[in-house]
Order: C-alpha cells, then sequence, then structure tokens
C-alpha cells in the first residue's frame, strides 16, 4: 500500500511502473518545473508593472543599468546558491569582501603602499576569499557548529582584517587593468557582467554536472543518508564555503573596480539582499531545493525592485515600505498554489 | 565449499549498550539465509556491520574466504556486497539514476563531472534487469513507494557491474511497508536473483521468512540464538524462539468478539472526494465496529482515512460524527473537537514529537482540558497520562524520557495514549498501526485496539497485512484506484476467503 | 510487551511525580550548566583584567546596559524555538521608540499600551502572513523589517526626537529602585512571565511542539496558527519593551537607534544553547546566552583592546563560546 | 517615579552648584576618543590630533568604534563608565542626536569631562546639560558646506541644470544642513533645479546604485550631483565612469578625504568641502583636558566657547594641490601649544535652530 514520503502533499505525477511506457522522457532536471515558475511571474509582473509607470524603465539604457548592478549580487548568489542548497548558510559575505577589497587595492598598483602586483593582486584578493571559506568550513565541519555562528564570527574577523589592513586613508587604484574591467564596454556592458555571467554558468555547469552540485543536492534533502552512502559530505561542504568563499573574494575585487579605491566597508549592503534574493528565487534555507538560475531570478526581482522605485521616483523612506511589502507580496502569490495542509515552512 | 560471507563472533557496543555479543553466521553460495527476531534483537546492527556502515567492536568477517574489512557502504559495494534499506535510502530530490549511481562508482562520472547522458543509459539498463521502465531521469520525488523501492533494488543490483564474483544482497525488513502483491512481486525478483546472488533476508515477518529462505538464523537480545533450515521448522518453533513462549492461538484475540450491537453509526463519511486520490468514498462506522480499509498501493485506502481526519488537502463530501457535521475546511481541529484521533503511519514524522517527553507527547492535545484558560493543570494531566501509559504498558525508563528513545512500538502507543486522554473520544484510526512492530508489541496492540472497540470505540484502521484484517476487522472495505471495489460486513458471522478480498484489490 | 510488567504502577503516583519532577529540574540544570558556566568564565576573564568590574556599580551599569539587549534576546528565543526567526526585532525596538515618543503627548501614559499593542498586532500579522501564505519566516521578517524602518523613518521624519513630555514609565525605566536599575527589573519580570509562560500554559508547551515537530504538533491538534501568530506577538512585544527601555536611557528617539542589536540578539540566542532549528533551549539559556553576547561586546573594551582588533576577537570568542555551549548530541545534524 | 525624577534633578542642581563654586584642579585621568569608524580618513587624522595633545601630557588615547552606531557606543562607554572614570578626558562623537544626553549624562556621573562632537540635539547645549562635566560641542558648520558645495555647482553650471541629491543617515544632523545649504545655494540659484534627493546612508555603494539609477531616469538632463559626503560622491562618480560621463556630470562632496581630491584635481569632481579632522581631534581632546587640570574654569566659559564651529575650507581645483601638500606636525599641536589659544580654529558660536 502506497506511502508517499509527502503524504497529503500533493498525487505522485508518476504513478506504477509500466503506466509511463510510451510517454516522452523528459530530461526533467533542465526544465523548470511549472510549480517553480512563481518568482519568474513576479519577475514578470515587476518589468509590466514599472514599464507602465514610467517610459524610461524597459529602455535599453536602463536595462544595461540593471544588468551592471546585478553583476555583483549574481556572483554573489551563485556561491551562496550551493551553501543554501546544502542547508547551511554563510553571513561572511560582507566582511570577505572588504578584506578582499583592502587586499587587493594595497597590492595592486596604489596611491598608499609600493606595492604593484597587477593580476596577482587581483588573485590574492580571490586567494584570501577562498582562505575564508576554508577556515569557515574546516570550523563548521570539525568543530561541528553552525554555520550561522561560524560564518558570523568570520564577518566581523573579516571586518577587523580590512579595518587591520585601512592605510589611513583609502586607497586609491592606480592600475587600469582593474578599473577598466568596470569601465570599457562591449555590446554596452561592461567586463563585470560578462564576468558574472560566466560565473552563472560556471555555477549552474557545477549545479548540475558535477558531483559536487549533485551531492549538495543530497546533502541538503537528507545528511544522514548522503553520508551513509559512502559520499564525503564534510569535503562538498568545505567545498561549498571556499566557493562561497572564493565568490565573496570575486566580489570585493569587482566592487574596487568599480569604485577605483580600496574600501574597508566594501561589502556593505550586499549580505542580507543576496539572501533575501535566493530565497525570493526559491532556494530556500531549509535545504534540497532551487539553484543557481532561481537565486539569479530573485537577484533580478530585487534589483528591478529597487530600480523602479527609483525610476518613479517614490520618497526616500517610503521606498523601504514599498519593497518589503513587494518581496512579501511577491512570495505569497508566487507561492499561494504551493500550499498545503501539512506543508511545513519554517 | 567455502561460505561467501563469513562473520564471526562479532560483537557491537554502543555507549551503554551492547548491541551484538558474539553473533557467527555464515552465507552460502545462491542461497537464501532468513534473519529473524524481535526489534532491538540486533538484525539490523548486524546487517550495518556486514554492509559497512559501522564497524564491528570485536570479530571478524571474512568474504569469499579472505579476512576483509568493510570500511564503508562505498567499500562494500565494489566488494560486491549491497543492502536493501529498511526505510528507504533513496535521496528524492536527485534523479533515479543518480539514486542508482550514488553510493558506487560510474564510468559515466569522472573526475566528479557527470556525464547524464551515458548514466542515464545504464540506469536504463540497471532497470529493465527488474523489468521496470521508470524514466532514469526523473526525479525520486515523483516516484509511488512502489516504484522507489524498485529503484531502491536497481541501486543494489547495479553492483554486480562491479565486479565478476557473485553478489551479497542483504535485505533489511523490505516487506514492511509493502502490500501482499508486492511482495509477491519482490520475492519473485529474490528468487531471480539466487543465481548469481546469496541474500540475507531480515524481518520479523515469519510466514514470509519461512516462505522465501533456505535457512533461518533467530536472534534474541543480540545474540544468536538457533539456526534452522525451512524444512525442519515451523511457525511456531520459530514463534517460540523468538518470543520465549509459545504463540498464544488466539493472537487477534477473536474470543473477544461478538457482533456489533449498536445500530446508530457513530461515523459517517458520505462520498468523500479527493481529485487525484480517490473518489465518491463512503462509510459508516458503528460503536464498537471495527474497520478495516484496504487496498494495494495507491488505492487511495490510506489518504483516505487521513482525509476522514483532515490531513488531506482538496477533499470534498461530508464527515459526520455522532449526527454532528464537520467543516471540512477547519480540519484538523474540527474532527479532534468531534471525537476523532488519528494515529499515523509514520510516526517518528507524524505520530509522536521527536524531541520532546513521553508525557508531554501524551499531553499536549488533551491535557490543557484539564486546566482553565490556557493554564495547566500539571498535577491532574500527569496522573491521567500515567494511568494510560499503565493500561496501555508503555514500556519507558520514565515518564519524562524523550519519546525517540524509546521503541517503535511503545511510540505507538504513546501515539495512541494522546487520543485517549480525551473524555470524549468517538472515533479512532489508524494508519498501519503495527507497521514495524514486533510481534509481542502487535499482539499487545491488538488487545488495546479489541478493548476499546469493547468499550464503544469505533475504530477504522488500515491494516499491514490480510491477516490482521481478517483477524481484527468487523468490517472490510476494499478500495482500488480511488474507489471501494468491495465491502465485506459482519465478519464475525461469516469471514471471507482471503483470495476474495485480494480479488477485489487488484 | 512480552510479559514483562510494565514499570508504572497507579499506587505509585506520587512516588511518580517526585521522579519526574526530579528529572525534569536535573534536566533543566543540566541544560543551562554550560551556558552559565561560559558566561562565569568570560567575566572573570575580564573581570581579572579589570578587577573594578567587581564592584556593585559597575555590575548594576553593565546590566543596565545589557537590558534592552536581553529582552530582545528573549524575544526573539520564543521566535526561534519555534523553528522560525524574526528579523523585524531591531528595527522594532527602534519603531516603538519613536511611536511612543509621537504618541506620548496625546495619549499619556496609555502611549505604552498603545505602543505594546502596536507592536503585538504587527508581529501577530506576520505569524499570520508567515503561517497562512506558508513563506519562510526569515523573508516574511526581513520584508517586515524594511517596512518598520521605512515607516519610523518616515513619520519621524528622519530625525532625533526627546521625550518631550515626562512619562512615568520611561523615567521608571531609566532610574533605580533600591539600587537596582529598574530595566535589570523589567528583565527579570519579563523573563518570569516568559519562564511561566513556558512552563505553566499550553502555549508555551505547544511553542516547544511545534518547534520539535510542526507536523507532528499540527496532526496532534496543535493549532500552529494560533501558537505563531502568538509567539510572533510575543516576539514583536518583548522588542518594543526593549525599545522603551533604551528610550529610558536615552531620552530621545530616533529612527534607527536599535537597529544594529539584531545580530547580538541572534548570537544571543544561540550562545545561550538554544537550537536555531527550533524546539530545544529556553528563556532562561536565552537570559544567559544574552549576557554573553552583551559581555563580549564590551569585553574588548574594558581590557582596553586596540579597536582595530576588536572585530576579530568578537568573532573569536563568540565561536569559542558556541563551541562550549552548543549541545551537539541533541541537535543531531547541524546546519 | 515622579519624585525619584525630582530627587534625581536636585541631585544634579547640588552637583551643579558644588563644582561651580571652585574652579577644580585634578589629575588627568584616562583619554578617550569615541569615533565612528576605525578605518575612515577622517577618523584616522581625528585619533592622530587627539593623540598629539594627550600624548604631550604622557596619555595614550583610548580608541572606542562604534560602528556609526550610538547604541553600540553608549554600551561601549557604558563599560568605561561602569568602573569609573574620574577625571578622564573624553571626545566623542555620539553618532546620533539621540544618544548625546545620555553619554553626556553618563560622563558626569562617572566624573568624567567630556567633548562632544557632530551630533547636538537642538534643544541642549553644554551649558544647560551637565554643565560641569559637558565642556563643549564642536562641529562644521553643515548649512555652510552645502551651501558653499551649491553655490560652486552653480557657479560651474553658469547659473542654471538639473541637479539630484544623496543624502546621508538621515538622523544626523549634518546630513539635514548640508541638504538645507544646498537648498539655500538652490534658491539663490533660480536656474539651478533640484530634481531628486535620494538616501544613500552615507555610503559609497548606495551612492553607486542610486547615480545609475538617475542616469537612466534622467539621462543627459542631469548636470551635477550634489553629495553630502566624500563616500557617497566617490560613488557617484564610479556609476559616471561607466556611463563614460565622469567630469561630464559634476560632482560635489563633503569631509575632504584625499581620494576625492585627487578626483578634484582630476577633474573628475567638481568640489568638497575640506574639514579637519586633526585639528577637531586636538582642540577637543586638549579642551576636555583643560578643564581637568584647571587651565579652564568651566563657569567662566562663555557659551560661543562651548557651543561652536570649526573652520573648513572649500576645495576646488584652485586650492587643491596646496590642501592636499597641507600635513600637521604633531609637535605643533601639543597640549600646552593648543592651550594658547583653544579656540583658534573657531569660526563662532552655532546659531540656535541649526540642529533642528
Amino acid at each position: 500500500m502506497t506511502l508517499t514520503q509527502n503524504a497529503g502533499i500533493e498525487a505522485s505525477p508518476y504513478k506504477g511502473a509500466g503506466r509511463l511506457a510510451g510517454q516522452p522522457k523528459v530530461a526533467s532536471r533542465l526544465r523548470f518545473p511549472l510549480k517553480e515558475l512563481g518568482p519568474v511571474a513576479t519577475l514578470a509582473v515587476l518589468v509590466l508593472v514599472f514599464s507602465l509607470a514610467s517610459a524610461q524603465f524597459l529602455s535599453a539604457s536602463n536595462l544595461k543599468v540593471v544588468l551592471e548592478s546585478s553583476a555583483i549580487p549574481v556572483v554573489l548568489v551563485v556561491g551562496l546558491s550551493f551553501i543554501l542548497i546544502q542547508g547551511s548558510i554563510d553571513l561572511s559575505i560582507e566582511g570577505v569582501m572588504a578584506a578582499s577589497s583592502m587586499l587587493v587595492s594595497l597590492l595592486i598598483a596604489n596611491s598608499v603602499t609600493g606595492f604593484d602586483l597587477g593580476w596577482w593582486a587581483i588573485l590574492a584578493g580571490a586567494c584570501l576569499g577562498s582562505a575564508f571559506g576554508l577556515v569557515n568550513g574546516l570550523v563548521y565541519t570539525f568543530l561541528r557548529l553552525p554555520s550561522l555562528i561560524v560564518t558570523l564570527a568570520t564577518w566581523f574577523v573579516g571586518l577587523g582584517i580590512a579595518t587591520l589592513l585601512f592605510p589611513g586613508r583609502q586607497p586609491q587604484i592606480l592600475d587600469e587593468r582593474l578599473t577598466r574591467l568596470a569601465l570599457d564596454k562591449s555590446l554596452g556592458v561592461s567586463a563585470l557582467v560578462f564576468l558574472a555571467l560566466a560565473v552563472a554558468v560556471f555555477g549552474w555547469f557545477l549545479q548540475t554536472y558535477t558531483q559536487f552540485g549533485r551531492m549538495s543536492y543530497a546533502i541538503g534533502r537528507d545528511e544522514k543518508a548522503t553520508r551513509q552512502s559512502g559520499q564525503h559530505v564534510r569535503f562538498h561542504k568545505i567545498l561549498a564555503f571556499v566557493l562561497m568563499g572564493l565568490m565573496s573574494g570575486v566580489g570585493g575585487v569587482m566592487i574596487s573596480a568599480q569604485l577605483a579605491v580600496g574600501n574597508p566597508a566594501a561589502g556593505e549592503g550586499f549580505l542580507f539582499p543576496a539572501v533575501s534574493a535566493a530565497v525570493i528565487g526559491g532556494t530556500l534555507l531549509s535545504g534540497g531545493t532551487g539553484g543557481v538560475l532561481h537565486s539569479i531570478i530573485g537577484v533580478f526581482i530585487l534589483e528591478l525592485l529597487r530600480n523602479g522605485m527609483i525610476q518613479l521616483g517614490v520618497d526616500p523612506y517610503l521606498r523601504h515600505v514599498a519593497e518589503g511589502l513587494t518581496i512579501i507580496a511577491a512570495l505569497v502569490i508566487g507561492n499561494w498554489s504551493l500550499r498545503g495542509r501539512l506543508r511545513i515552512v519554517k | 565449499m567455502t561460505p561467501v560471507l563469513a562473520a564471526t563472533n562479532i560483537g557491537k557496543t554502543y555507549p551503554g549498550v551492547r548491541a551484538l555479543h558474539d553473533v557467527s553466521v555464515e552465507l552460502r553460495q545462491n542461497e537464501v539465509l532468513g534473519l529473524i527476531g524481535q526489534n532491538g534483537s540486533g538484525k539490523s546492527t548486524l546487517l550495518k556491520i556486514l554492509s559497512g556502515m559501522e564497524q564491528p567492536t570485536t570479530g571478524k568477517i571474512r568474504l569469499r574466504g579472505v579476512d576483509t574489512i568493510v570500511r564503508s557502504p562505498l567499500a562494500a559495494a565494489s566488494m560486491g556486497i549491497g543492502l536493501v534499506h529498511q526505510e528507504q535510502s533513496l535521496i528524492p530530490n536527485l534523479t533515479v539514476a543518480e539514486n542508482i549511481f550514488f553510493d558506487k562508482p560510474s564510468p559515466h562520472r569522472r573526475f566528479g563531472i557527470y556525464n547524464w547522458r551515458g548514466l542515464n543509459r545504464e540506469a536504463a539498463r540497471q532497470l529493465a534487469k527488474l523489468e521496470c521502465d521508470i524514466p532514469p531521469d526523473i526525479k525520486v520525488d515523483a516516484l509511488s513507494f512502489p516504484d522507489r523501492q524498485m529503484v531502491e533494488f536497481a541501486k543494489v543490483l547495479a553492483i554486480e557491474e562491479l565486479i565478476d564474483q557473485p553478489l551479497v544482497i542483504l535485505f533489511d525488513e523490505p516487506t514492511s511497508l509493502l502490500s501482499p502483491s508486492e511482495v509477491e512481486d519482490l520475492f519473485r525478483q529474490i528468487r531471480r536473483l539466487r543465481a548469481r546472488a546469496s541474500v540475507v533476508f531480515v524481518s520479523h515477518r515469519m510466514e514470509e521468512v519461512l516462505e522465501i529462505s533456505d535457512r533461518v538464523h533467530v536472534m534474541v537480545n543480540g545474540e544468536n540464538v538457533a539456526e534452522r533450515t525451512q524444512d525442519t521448522t515451523s511457525h511456531e518453533e520459530l514463534y517460540h524462539l523468538m518470543v520465549g513462549s509459545r504463540r498464544s492461538d488466539d493472537y487477534y484475540q477473536e474470543s473477544g468478539r461478538e457482533p456489533v450491537e449498536a445500530f446508530e453509526p457513530r461515523l459517517v463519511v458520505g462520498g468523500l472526494t479527493a481529485p487525484g486520490r480517490f473518489r465518491d468514498v463512503s462509510l459508516s462506522v458503528r460503536s464498537g465496529e471495527i474497520v478495516a480499509v484496504t487496498g494495494v498501493a495507491g488505492s487511495g485506502a490510506e489518504t483516505f482515512c487521513r482525509a476522514i481526519f483532515g490531513a488531506e488537502d482538496g477533499v470534498v463530501g461530508s464527515v459526520k460524527v455522532a449526527g454532528h457535521e464537520l467543516g471540512l475546511s477547519a480540519m484538523p481541529d474540527a474532527a479532534i473537537r468531534a471525537g476523532i484521533g488519528y494515529v499515523p503511519a509514520e510516526r517518528k514524522l507524524e505520530g509522536v514529537i521527536v524531541g520532546r517527553t513521553v508525557l508531554e507527547n501524551i499531553v499536549l492535545t488533551f491535557g490543557p482540558q484539564m486546566g482553565r484558560i490556557g493554564l495547566i493543570n500539571r498535577k491532574k494531566e500527569t496522573a491521567q497520562a500515567l494511568s494510560w501509559m499503565n493500561r496501555l504498558k508503555v514500556k519507558t525508563p520514565s515518564p519524562v524520557e524523550y519519546v525517540e528513545r524509546l521503541s517503535g512500538g511503545n511510540q505507538q502507543k504513546v501515539s495512541l495514549a494522546k487520543w485517549l486522554m480525551s473524555d470524549r473520544l468517538q472515533v479512532l484510526i489508524l494508519d498501519h498501526p503495527t507497521r514495524g512492530l514486533d510481534p509481542g508489541a502487535k499482539a499487545d496492540l491488538f488487545g488495546v485496539m479489541r478493548e476499546l472497540a469493547r468499550q464503544g470505540l469505533a475504530i477504522v484502521f488500515v491494516s499491514e497485512t490480510l491477516e490482521e484484517t481478517l483477524g481484527m476487522a468487523d468490517t472490510v472495505i476494499v478500495m482500488r484506484d480511488g474507489e471501494v471495489s468491495a465491502r465485506f460486513e459482519d465478519l464475525c458471522l461469516h469471514k471471507p476467503r482471503p483470495e476474495q478480498i485480494v480479488e477485489a484489490m487488484v | 510487551m512480552s510479559g514483562d510488567s510494565p514499570e508504572i504502577r497507579a499506587g505509585q503516583v506520587g512516588e511518580q511525580n517526585a521522579s519526574i519532577r526530579r528529572i525534569e529540574i536535573a534536566r533543566r540544570l543540566r541544560s543551562i550548566a554550560v551556558p552559565v558556566i561560559a558566561l562565569a568564565g568570560l567575566f572573570s576573564t575580564i573581570a581579572w583584567v579589570q578587577p573594578k568590574l567587581l564592584s556593585l556599580r559597575a555590575l548594576a551599569g553593565l546590566t543596565t546596559d545589557a537590558a534592552p539587549l536581553l529582552m530582545l534576546v528573549m524575544g526573539s528565543a520564543v521566535v526561534i524555538l519555534l523553528g522560525g526567526i524574526d528579523l523585524s526585532v531591531a528595527t522594532m525596538a527602534s519603531f516603538a521608540a519613536v511611536a511612543f515618543v509621537m504618541l506620548n503627548p496625546t495619549l499619556g501614559e496609555f502611549a505604552f499600551v498603545a505602543v505594546l499593542g502596536l507592536a503585538g498586532l504587527v508581529g501577530a500579522l506576520q505569524g499570520y502572513v508567515h503561517h497562512r501564505a506558508q513563506i519562510p519566516s526569515f523573508v516574511v521578517s526581513f520584508g517586515s523589517l524594511g517596512m518598520l524602518y521605512g515607516i519610523t523613518h518616515f513619520i519621524s521624519n528622519a530625525t532625533a526626537a526627546p521625550l518631550s513630555q515626562p512619562s512615568a514609565i520611561i523615567s521608571f525605566f531609566g532610574s533605580r529602585t533600591a539600587g537596582l536599575p529598574n530595566g535589570v527589573i523589567v528583565v527579570l519580570i519579563s523573563a518570569a512571565i516568559l519562564g511561566a509562560l513556558f512552563r505553566f500554559t499550553r502555549l508555551g508547551r505547544e511553542i516547544f511542539a511545534v518547534g520539535a515537530s510542526e507536523r507532528a504538533a499540527l496532526l496532534s491538534g496543535v493549532k500552529t496558527l494560533r501558537v505563531k501568530v502568538l509567539a510572533f506577538a510575543i516576539s514583536a512585544i518583548c522588542a518594543s519593551v526593549a525599545g522603551l527601555l533604551l528610550l529610558g536611557q536615552t531620552g530621545y528617539s530616533s529612527p534607527a537607534m536599535a537597529n544594529n542589536y539584531l545580530l547580538p540578539a541572534i548570537v544571543g540566542v544561540v550562545v545561550g544553547g538554544t537550537a536555531i532549528s527550533g524546539g530545544i533551549g529556553g528563556i532562561a539559556c536565552a537570559l544567559v546566552g544574552g549576557l554573553i553576547a552583551g559581555l563580549v561586546r564590551i569585553g574588548t573594551v574594558i581590557v582596553g583592546l586596540n579597536p582595530a582588533y576588536q572585530n576579530i576577537v568578537f568573532g573569536v570568542v563568540i565561536v569559542i563560546a558556541v563551541a562550549i555551549t552548543i549541545d551537539r548530541e541533541k541537535i543531531g545534524i547541524i546546519k | 517615579m515622579l519624585k525619584n525624577l525630582m530627587r534625581k534633578l536636585a541631585l544634579g542642581l547640588g552637583v551643579l552648584s558644588l563644582s561651580g563654586s571652585a574652579s577644580f584642579a585634578g589629575d588627568l585621568g584616562n583619554v578617550y576618543v569615541g569615533v565612528g569608524s576605525a578605518s575612515s580618513e577622517y577618523w584616522a587624522a581625528f585619533i592622530e590630533g587627539a593623540k598629539a595633545v594627550a600624548g604631550s601630557k604622557g596619555k595614550d588615547v583610548n580608541v572606542i568604534v562604534s560602528d556609526f552606531n550610538g547604541q553600540k557606543l553608549l554600551e561601549q562607554f557604558g563599560a568605561v563608565f561602569a568602573t569609573g572614570c574620574e577625571g578622564c578626558a573624553i571626545a566623542v562623537d555620539p553618532a546620533s542626536n539621540a544618544f548625546t544626553k545620555a553619554i553626556v549624562e553618563r560622563a558626569r556621573d562617572a566624573g568624567a569631562k567630556i567633548v562632544n562632537l557632530w551630533n547636538r540635539p537642538d534643544e541642549i547645549h553644554p551649558w544647560d546639560t551637565a554643565p560641569d562635566a559637558w565642556v563643549a560641542n564642536i562641529s562644521f558648520d553643515g548649512v555652510d558646506s552645502g551651501y558653499r558645495n551649491g553655490m560652486e555647482l552653480c557657479k560651474a553650471l553658469n547659473g542654471r541644470g538639473n541637479i539630484a541629491a544623496l543624502q546621508g543617515i538621515p538622523d544626523n544632523p549634518p546630513a539635514k544642513q548640508r541638504l538645507a545649504g544646498l537648498e539655500k545655494a538652490v534658491a539663490e540659484c533660480p536656474g539651478l533645479k533640484l530634481v531628486d534627493v535620494q538616501v544613500g546612508n552615507w555610503d559609497q555603494t548606495q551612492g553607486q546604485s542610486i547615480t545609475r539609477a538617475w542616469l537612466t531616469k534622467y539621462g543627459s538632463d542631469l548636470k551635477g550631483i550634489f553629495s553630502a559626503n566624500d563616500g557617497m560622491a566617490l560613488g557617484a562618480v564610479a556609476a559616471l565612469r561607466e556611463q563614460g560621463l565622469a567630469g561630464k556630470v559634476l560632482v560635489t562632496g563633503s569631509d575632504g578625504s584625499s581620494d576625492v581630491m585627487q578626483l578634484i584635481k582630476s577633474g573628475d569632481m567638481l568640489s568638497t568641502m575640506y574639514i579637519d579632522g586633526y585639528v577637531q581631534g586636538a582642540t577637543a581632546t586638549a579642551l576636555a583636558v583643560g578643564v581637568i587640570t584647571g587651565d579652564i574654569d568651566l563657569a567662566k566659559l562663555k557659551e560661543e566657547q562651548r557651543d561652536f564651529y570649526l573652520s573648513q575650507t572649500l576645495v576646488n581645483k584652485d586650492n587643491v594641490e596646496a590642501i592636499l601638500n597641507g600635513k600637521h606636525v604633531a609637535a605643533d599641536y601639543s597640549y600646552d601649544k593648543v592651550k594658547a589659544n583653544f579656540w583658534a580654529a573657531s569660526v563662532g558660536q552655532i546659531p540656535a535652530g541649526a540642529n533642528k
């Protein structure tokens, strides 16, 4: 007699061997399942509303602006997605970005120190990020502490390191190879947008085609069974944190390129929007669901929202109210059809 | 001939618990070895050790005549040992193909990169061995339970590609969640497997063990107490070895059974429908009556019972308790207020609150009614809970022990006691109440059900086996494809033959 | 069960009750012991460097400052015990202070009731939306954080404002009774109320049940909607009291005055040994955890650490504190 | 409760009359500065200035960082005060008006002398609130900064064009003052039109993202961006650079950080208001030290000596080189040198209503 894991939530679309014979076998893992379309619909509604309300909203120049301002958040959520899929969380993003930004701007040709390491400086920023991720992962998995606390701590450690590195005045980045990443345009957008695109594709590849990506889903859904199957759960967890650290480090480099200075406050205001973007897109904190593409859609929802509010000239204080309301409303509407008597959402 | 697998003097101690003591088992070429014992007798621990999930404290394992240490399930797989888990080990948000190759190396996954096409093709080939055409790229989430069982199977069978030697396949209570016809399917597969594998089959259903095994080991309290061959033993002997006492003739206490006298129905379910799950099911239960709802997987029997309590979405129809119509939208609150109790099949997920104490679990629903304005009358509710624990013989070191530390049977009693705390319980719905219980615990539970019915409760239950259905029920309702396909009433007076029920099921 | 004699007999109920109480008390003491030891260790380390800390005056001063944080930690703990999270608590505290200052001239002392009521309403609404629409509490409270932030700045015109008319309640919050800071008294009373809630009421028991296993609780007849609505309301009310305590200290309201309490509040809950996944912990744990979190924040200053190292030391100490206090056995898989 | 309040008030009055009666001289305790950030150029200069004065009296400067969070600052100073702080000299930015009164009163209760920076609510002053402990309030004229930057825009745009403003954290007086100054300038320059004001919270990143959105909204109609501080101005310049508009859309800042001055030099920015953190740090510390050592008799100070603006300089292309090259030497700011005239850098009393 049947027993579905989610008894009572929904009827299995597929019942009984043989019944499906003759039906086309769709590659379901590549499809964006219909019930997960809520975020996409939200995005579409936002675009529709804003483009009706503001003439410039859909202009090519504004869309470019949205792409430019999404570049860093996209890079961050690609890393964050794997963390969330595994059921963990990483709060250290802002601290790592700050430390990375400071390090890069001090090692590259700058107005304060004598270093001029060029690309090596950028590599150093990325490596510093990965090192933070490695520490996060090691402490998390070996000391068995909640990732929330471990990464909260490294957030502050990152800020502390950025403060220690701060030489008394903001180092200006003089190496144009870095600053041009944000300035030179091809197809109307900067190299950073292409970098974000590459990272997104890389993330999607990781998620779909690699052991690491697939095991992340398994770990998020059933860590115990995954471990019992002989998978190196700890390794994959550490890897996810290293990846996240790398992305935060790259994010720090990107923001340095945009601002052309090293800034100990470089990461400020990136963490909570990134987490929210992932959650809004369907990469839930509970783990095992969503994915890189989901999270990126979440990023666009938030960026369009912020952009649209400014386009409409909403009162600066009420802008927060409208944003909060929209985030909640979007999720309420997107989730309405998923509601179920025994569905548990924490 | 050397045995394929020989475990000698295996011992396993967990902090404070001795799970296995000096157990020796030999598995010969192409045989099915049955392993029976009550819950906690160490069967599962032994399997875990053989499959590399746990390491023995003492003793050694010889595989095909060679001393071996099975370090992990992955290592076990590469040696040709596979375990079919009791509670399925599949990861629901991964695809079928991924699950099949989850715990083993595959040429289609090199350096951590997947070749989906190859992996799917290979998985389809494994599934084809079982004459099963589940699409390999579908997520396990979307599969029905028996299909998952097939995937679980294919996952183990795929081991044979890894090595040339005969396989060792371990089944940990594979039948406890299957319906009779599914059990038959399973046995057919096991018989087929025997040609190229040796099988260890663990169960506490003696009929099944006897049917499929060549030899049987009986385990009690972490020790191996007896070994019998199939043709020289019997139910009675095995039961005796296992429980330490002879099986009573009146397992279902049918002697205490009498025709239901009440006339007025206590619970009336009219035309209950849940699109895609079941259609237009009606039911009427009188005080003191035990109704069994049965059917194969996907027949809608469980979902129907859950729907009566209000644990299902999108249900239309009517549910009346003692003539009083319940609002389906306010379920399960309305059901509970009207006096319906529900003991779910998934104990740990739905039946008891893991992480809280036995006492808290029992008083959760009706305890506060003994106090006033939301305040708790601890003394009164504790006294009553203790008295129910006493009457149901809940075995626990202390009433404030965490409920997850109790055995399955005792958890089931806790889940039941919660409803008995109510002073106006009218209807009790039990979903697979004996799932995973050993024979002693089962007998206990049947006694309680019988007693409650005698006291006037209306009972609806979904049973684990046909035998149970026939042994316990006054009325049997058989469902097929979401509809009622047959009703048998007054079993007390004229019992249907098992074949009649099976016929209505399929 | 296989003929064993049941271990509970009717005649032993009195004895049973005593043994139950014994086990429960032992269990509670055990769960609070480690956080208390961690707190004591931290405090004695700091006091070793700065012995003046051991005066009554110093302790009163420190606990006064810790009072708003402790209120927030207790409130957050209620929601975290439920398995959710409320990111809006700190913003709610700011909102309460601003709203009180604005309402006080017209409503007088009733402003206190009005603010608490308003906060409770907003909290309840969050719980309602979270449960009815089945969207994660993280997002609901993140959204309401944004809304409260905007509303608070809007109504205050983003300006710090003095309490224009003396309020007996606020000045009570800011002063002392018999040498004991009233803020501490408020915290202790609130802790007693919440403790009683968890021990003596249906709601308290149901919060734990929902936190441990929401599905089983639902199928056991727990009205999860009501539980969540009330839990979020309690959290918001605690937050508003925290805001008013802060107002008592400053005499001024400002739209962002308590906003930075969010992270310390969460740290406090976790350091106290409450599981972020819900169901494990309690008010006493939260209280001790809040003290640890508050002490770590100021410890670096008392010790006289170079500010460049303060953040780093804060991070490291938090990790150490949680490593000591967390009950890995009970939590199982740690995410 | 009311009685309690009365008693407290009476106590305060008692203390007041006591300390007012005699010039009190004592030993200098620890020197504390409460700063907004440990990693900002202005605050780094401020700390250096404080160190110059404290160092000449043989004292270290203890730095307490609020991260612009007044509540955290209050808590940290609470910890300092809890163990007593007799004879401490304190210079602190309370980060928000809401915390000024609390911090000043607590300093008094602990026996310290305190100089307040930037954030003073309009209705309280050093002479009417804890007058024996609150030595002075030192700030820079935000209205003047906004006005002169605004006029610089007006001049550079030849008196006409659309501009937009990036506002700081709204409950900081400088944020409002600078915007008020801008509005004053706009009023005097009728061709200049302020089309939008957005809150960037002093933050570089937010300045950048807001500017991006403006550029699409207003396109080439936007001629200038007024930023209430240099951080947001940097963000604005970064956003302009992306569009190749740096130097074409004029940007003004305020603070005078070295990187912004570099941008002014290179023509990417128009102007900023240079405020001298070093002098502010030295002056504030020296005043507190002076009261403790008895060099200053608080009772004899005039209001304009206890609540005043320091001078600031508008930086544009013409004078940027000179200011970039100007450096302070600690020896010039020893206590004894500052003592000669504590108010050397003052440009007068803060007018009533400036902090509303």
